[in-house]
């Protein structure tokens, strides 16, 4: 292994995010093209099923992660999952997506009168809700996951519960859809 | 400041007061050399400059230089006939001698330490967080820890929506001008009118504003007006110029 | 390389902090002692000069760290600056709680002659001491953390260097005496 493709090795594996081959170059003071090789050799080395870490390349360069074979010793032995209370911003954010998903981002914000940014991405880190593509418009659309319905012990989105404290229920999904944006504008405008 | 920093000048040293104390342990300076009153003088006046009494570090103080004039004095002191003094000078000597090793041991220690440090501080470890499917709960070990019905209450307070804002509290501001200019109006389109029927649908401010405004009128001599008997119409008639 | 072994190493990548044999062992629901084979096949494999990363046995468990050879290129890269040297008085300060563990901040005073605020809250920024409780006295008792195990590559404290190395010899402790009681004696003459 060479010196260069050892420190190409040691820069990916300190750095918490993928490193561009320009960056590697820069830090290691070689060509690019230089890195390249020596990624190359990496690539043969840290290919899947050799060692416990593998060479990925992602959008924006090279990252260094552990193979994916070794993810259930990993859960053992690291694995904090957390479930705290879910705040209001995320209850909301949360039912919007679940009464009426696949629902795009800008849905949600015009439905509950302010962005919700931090709630999606909690809850998306979370993994109770995840993405399922992108509106015509290239908004990211979001539905519930499996988890989600394990975490409310719900056998299927059709246990959801009636929305409560509003008479009369919507009859549908789309009257549904329309009577949330109604009450969010009327909300954000008042 | 603390106490450490204070700045000394004296016969034989020169430097802050925590250097003092160590180059005496270290044995570099005699404490029988040293003349501790200078350094209480430099203390004092060390004070008066800074003009205010920092209790903890008065304290501090007293404290480090009760100890040196202690061991001070039993160095100076002659012999075991000495009622005043349970210790000779020899056992002060035993005793400054004792903590001076102590020191000198953790002195060589933490030239070696340093040394280590210095040795491994080239292996970095990495400092990355927990690949995100290790953070959330795994599917087969999820057990229903939220309540559904959280979801219909939130969805319910959404579908909700806002009552119609009462105003009620809001007083109505009518301005004398703008009655003015509406009066002025309505004379630009006709010569006269009946007053109910061009500001009959105004509420009660407007239309008090507005007579308001029709008796400026008459005042400058833009207008006069009739009503033949209480609470009649009101006939309002424009005077033409000339 | 076995299963086992990068599995492994998988943890190693993974972990924040050094993990334990036994807890390796526990993840991994292999024995402590087929953890210790696959240990020893991979201190091999990143034994030092032969990868980026390096194999380290610090503070009770193992751990991965990058090759110093590459500590110039990482510090360009993660834009980290290198951490100062230790001061004299830090060092100090931390041999005394090294060695005397748990030390009250008054102990730390009174060995080293002066009071060591700073160097005793500059080392706790940084991590290398943490308080551990209060004396009967009210004052803070500190101890070393696993952070200094790791920066000073110690498997333990006890690989910390036998103190009795630094007793001074018979010979300068006689030296001494005779210099401090020839000097009270010419106090005590005139």
């Amino acid at each position: 292994m060479s010196d260069l493709a050892r420190t190409v090795e040691a820069l990916l594996f300190l750095s918490p995010q993928p490193v561009a081959v320009a960056d590697l170059a820069e830090a290691t003071e070689a060509t690019e093209g230089q890195v390249s090789e020596a990624i190359e050799l990496l690539r043969e080395d840290l290919a899947e099923g050799r060692r416990g870490v593998v060479l990925r390349e992602v959008s924006g360069g090279f990252a260094l992660a552990s193979d994916p074979a070794s993810e259930e010793a990993a859960r053992r032995l690291l694995a904090k999952p957390r479930t705290p209370p879910l705040t209001q911003a995320q209850a909301e954010t949360l039912s919007i997506v679940a009464y009426l998903q696949p629902v795009s981002r800008p849905e949600i914000a015009r439905i509950r009168g302010v962005t919700s940014e931090s709630a999606v991405q909690t809850l998306a880190e979370r993994g109770l809700i995840e993405e399922s593509g992108r509106s015509r418009f290239g908004a990211a659309i979001f539905k519930t996951s499996e988890l989600f319905e394990r975490l409310f012990g719900l056998a299927g989105l059709d246990q959801l519960p009636d929305p409560s404290r509003f008479d009369p229920s919507p009859e549908d999904a789309r009257e549904l859809r329309e009577r949330l944006l109604k009450a969010g504008e009327q909300r954000a405008e008042p | 400041m603390p106490v450490a920093d204070l700045d000394l000048d004296l016969d034989i040293f020169a430097g802050p007061f925590d250097l003092l104390i160590a180059v005496v342990l270290r044995e570099e300076v005699s404490l029988l050399d040293l003349q501790l009153g200078e350094v209480v003088v430099a203390y004092v006046e060390h004070l008066e400059r800074e003009g205010e009494l920092e209790l903890e570090v008065a304290t501090e103080f007293l404290v480090l230089i009760a100890a040196l004039l202690e061991l001070k004095s039993r160095l100076m002191l002659p012999g075991p006939e000495t009622e005043l003094d349970e210790l000779g000078p020899e056992e002060a000597v035993e005793e400054l001698l004792a903590r001076m090793l102590e020191y000198r041991r953790y002195r060589d220690a933490a030239a070696e330490l340093a040394e280590t440090f210095e040795s491994q501080r080239g292996y970095l470890y990495r400092s990355a967080p927990l690949p995100a499917g290790l953070r959330r709960v795994a599917v087969d070990a999820a057990v229903a820890v939220y309540d559904p019905d959280q979801l219909g209450t939130a969805l319910g307070d959404l579908l909700l929506e806002p009552a119609d804002v009462d105003v009620s509290h809001i007083r109505p501001t009518v301005s004398l001008e703008r009655r003015l200019r509406a009066l002025r109006d309505a004379l630009g389109r006709r010569t006269n009118f009946d007053f109910d029927d061009e500001f009959g649908n105004e509420d009660r401010l407007t239309q008090a504003v507005t007579v308001f405004a029709l008796l400026e009128l008459y005042r400058k001599g833009e207008v006069t007006w009739e009503q033949s008997e209480c609470f009649g119409p009101i006939q309002v008639r424009k005077i033409l110029p000339g």
